[in-house]
């Protein structure tokens, strides 16, 4: 906690890096839908961004171009100082390192359980055993998950597969974090916790970009809001509200 | 370093426990084309010692003249032995020759054979062939001796020795092609059955991708679980092969009166070697090939 | 529609018959977890119920009980008036068939399209061809996805797969629709089309029971609202609101 | 009816290019180990032809009496051919046994024998054996006419010809054996990697029955696309075979100017319907097992 303190301090400072750039970004897939016009997108350090739009306006996709896991047809994206579309193969991997991701979908490994799933991200960047298993406690503790953390995904209710995902995004305390849409299966108070959790973390400094539909919530936190429509951002406020004010 | 590498294991160790179904039936097809290869090998050897046996029975048999000089039969003995495709030669004098035509006589209960006067015999040199192959040649070169005082007949059979030789050298070639394709489909198939299963894990691959983990991390604890797949494969392809042994063995024996099968004491520890060894690489191998396509 | 219309009028009588019934209906995983504890309920032909309740609450639970994707380990279940604990194996399609059910994960056929996936559910049910092609271009239209009727769910944004697997559950016009959490992953516009889609079938004669989290829904529609607590229900009332009244 | 045959090829189909690196990899396994079984077949086959032909060359000589009846001689020779392990049996007459002598000899350029004044050569039988197995049996029993007034002599050669028959029968027996593994070992691998295949898409199973697909609904398009699998393999098989058929024929006839093998007019028929017929059985079968465990 104590690095996230300092870098907190750092970058509330007054002109604040980018550490997510995206210029005249398109994505078209390759069978012919195009999911993204020409999208730019600056958001400093240590920002709370929320992505609305309707379905399929274009919001996981630009979570898929930031992790690399689909390249732009045509613009740059650059991530903490990084440009994606150039980074090797080999580099791919730490780029994905510094971002949380909670995914639409979930995505957890079907085969490990809901620890199993949690320690795999700390894991992967060789932390110590006793770390992994003290971290990977604390965070299934944060999402209210610690009687569940011996079972499998496919013997979880959606909400809790979601909070897996959850606690699988944060426990590395990455830089950033981005969530799309982490609260579609929770009821409103659990939704209200983990807002209060992902709020929390963006104070002492992670930047955090978070897709949903929950108008409540978006209305109620008054951070800065940016809408897509079709593929094209339509407004981008301050302290915005779902709708348009 | 190490803690890398307990990780892998366990993870390889998980991998293989927690999808059953794919993990043993591609250990029992892993089994089931190395005990059809070991098999095979086994035959290979048989069909091999039994063709060598059959060729070793290739003699070429010359018949001495009574008034031949020992010091010319000596040379030309001499001179035989000299040839690399040559065995040994054997002297038999006409004692000798009569003596053995009278027991073989006594065994088959011919007349007896105990009161010839004089031996109608001729000494004669046996040539055991260590290449059969070269009987023919052998036998035309002896034949020019015919005549010059020392040999007055050459002895083979042309027309049996021709086919013996040939229906050995065909089916000792199609042994080793079955052999050789038996192998590279044994690979294939073991291959093609890892490829199968990892490719129904693709999407544990990915997640393992997109949560930051680099390509060896992905890769090393697919590369062990194939090994486990090799090691078990082959344990199991031996075992039935050590249980089966005896019993197939005492079935052949009956056979083997006649004919020396001995595969040599280090063949079985030979084979056991390279069938585990031959697995392991294998599943090795199949797991880096099938792993690389869904690493990009 | 005109079947559908005529059950209306009949099930609109001073006492409907109830479609679904629970008695004291129990579950507990394999695993030991307990989902479910005696849980009553019943449910007459053409009724609006909402099932709330925290996240593991047993929602899906209960779901999959009906289906008979699962067995209660105790208790008796009857849906349609037949009791699903007793249905012999090559009955429970037939008790499928009769349910359309929106699954919380979707469960679209992966190597199918979304035209595909929804004309699914007719043709196991022998529908002749041009009845299939016409009835899945209808239900396509309505949830907004014919312009996505060729894409693989892979290729498709959340909402547009959990908008595909509402079709296919009401393709087949079943007289029974259960719904688990069907507008998790839709903007507010979309939900509410598709809960006035859901609303308009039901008034048409179709059992309605839907599970899910959406305060603002609940609250607007005022219908019977069954809560669940720890897999046990702790409120059932009849035009209810999200929170106890 | 119709209908739902229609539907079917279409889902076996559709579910066959849309699955593409499992339907490739079951298709290339089963493609290899038929290619593998049918080379056996031919390989198995043409070891029966040469073992035969080995055993063919097994006679029995009995050389006659000078003074033996024609009669006498006739009656012996009916009483040999109506034995079921003789296939033929042949009079050489004094006189043809020494036309043949001096054929060999010209032609293996041997002494010239042409001006032999008095025939020192015996007339004789040659029998030539159907069930070579059984020549030891006879022998013995034409032992026991030496002396009677017909037959001098009874020439077999009772070690060679043992050895020959014990080889012939190890190999047969070897080889139908190591065939017997080998198709149980293809049905095994087969049915393993469709299991693999079906396994892989056991969620698709579990989907199509929650939305209301009865079992034969979910189970035929499987059992059909296996049979694909099935006739695609043994396609891709009888492709390679039918490619390779020619060059490794031409290899061989190098050593075949001897030994005649010659499989038969049908045999290539017969290979390439079996081929195809146990593929898409196994195919189906393979399909119906792995199903059955996801439909429950
Ligand atoms: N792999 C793909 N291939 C083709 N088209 C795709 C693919 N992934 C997404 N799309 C299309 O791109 C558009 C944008 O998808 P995206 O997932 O970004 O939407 P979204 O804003 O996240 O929507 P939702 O709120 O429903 O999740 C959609 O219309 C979708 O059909
Ligand atoms: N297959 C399973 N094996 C073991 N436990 C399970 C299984 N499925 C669900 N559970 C447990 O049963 C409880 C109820 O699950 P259920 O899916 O019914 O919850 P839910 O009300 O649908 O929750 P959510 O709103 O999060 O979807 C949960 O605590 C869950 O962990
Ligand atoms: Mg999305
Ligand atoms: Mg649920």
């Amino acid at each position: 906690m104590s690095t996230l303190t300092a870098r907190n301090k750092a970058s509330r400072g007054s002109d604040r890096r980018n550490v997510i750039v995206l210029e005249d970004v398109s994505k078209q897939y390759p069978n012919g839908t195009r999911a993204l016009q020409d999208v730019s997108l600056a958001i400093p350090d240590g920002d709370f961004v929320f992505l609305v739009g309707a379905s399929g306006a274009g919001k996981s996709t630009i979570i898929r171009l930031l992790t690399r896991a689909e390249a732009p047809t045509a613009g740059r994206i650059e991530v903490d100082g990084e440009d994606v579309g150039r980074l090797t193969r080999s580099h791919v991997p730490h780029l994905r390192r510094k971002l949380g991701v909670v995914f639409q979908d979930f995505k957890l490994l079907p085969a490990k359980t809901v620890y199993e799933n949690v320690a795999f991200a700390l894991q992967v960047t060789g932390h110590p055993d006793d770390e992994v298993r003290e971290r990977t406690d604390v965070a299934l503790e944060l999402v209210g998950l610690s009687k569940r953390r011996d079972h499998y995904p496919d013997q979880l209710s959606g909400g809790e597969q979601q909070r897996t995902a959850i606690a699988r995004a944060l426990v590395g305390k990455p830089p950033i974090v981005v969530a799309d849409e982490p609260t579609g299966n929770l009821d409103p108070v659990t939704s209200w916790e983990i807002i209060q959790l992902l709020s929390r973390i963006n104070e002492l400094g992670t930047t955090l970009v978070m897709a949903t539909h929950n108008q409540e919530i978006v209305n109620a936190m008054r951070k800065r809001v940016v809408a897509l429509e079709h593929g094209s951002i339509v407004r981008d406020q301050a302290q915005g509200g779902y709708q348009h004010a | 370093m190490l803690r890398y590498i307990r990780y892998i294991g366990a993870q390889a160790w998980q991998g293989f426990w927690r999808n059953p179904v794919m993990s043993i039936a591609s250990t029992a097809t892993v089994a089931g084309m190395l005990l059809l290869s070991s098999f095979f090998v086994i035959a290979q050897r048989g069909l091999d010692v039994s063709l060598n046996f059959l060729q070793s029975k290739v003699e070429l048999y010359l018949e001495l003249d009574d008034n031949a000089k020992p010091s010319d039969i000596l040379a030309l003995k001499t001179r035989i032995e000299s040839d690399p495709s040559v065995d040994h030669v054997l002297y038999v004098s006409k004692d000798e020759a009569l003596t053995r035509l009278k027991e073989v006589a006594d065994k088959t209960g011919q007349v007896s054979l105990a009161d010839v006067a004089t031996n109608p015999l001729p000494a004669s040199l046996e040539v055991k062939m260590r290449d059969a192959q070269q009987t023919k040649q052998l036998a035309s070169m002896m034949r020019d001796e015919v005549g010059k005082g020392v040999v007055t007949d050459v002895v083979d059979n042309p027309s049996v020795v021709d086919k013996v030789l040939t229906i050995t050298r065909v089916l000792s070639i199609g042994g080793i092609s079955v052999l050789g394709l038996m192998l590279f489909v044994t690979l294939f198939v073991i291959v093609n059955t890892i490829r199968i299963a990892v490719h129904a894990r693709r999407d544990e691959i990915e997640i393992m991708q997109l949560v930051g983990a680099t390509d060896s991390f992905v890769r090393w604890p697919f590369i062990i679980e194939g090994v486990l797949v090799g090691i078990f494969g082959a344990s199991i392809a031996l075992l039935v092969l050590a249980a089966s042994a005896p019993p197939v063995m005492g079935a052949i024996s009956g056979f083997l009166t006649i004919v020396p099968i001995d595969f040599g004491p280090l063949f079985a520890l030979a084979l056991a070697g390279s069938v585990l060894g031959f697995a392991l690489v294998i599943g090795a191998i199949g797991a880096v090939i099938s792993v690389r396509s869904y690493l990009r």
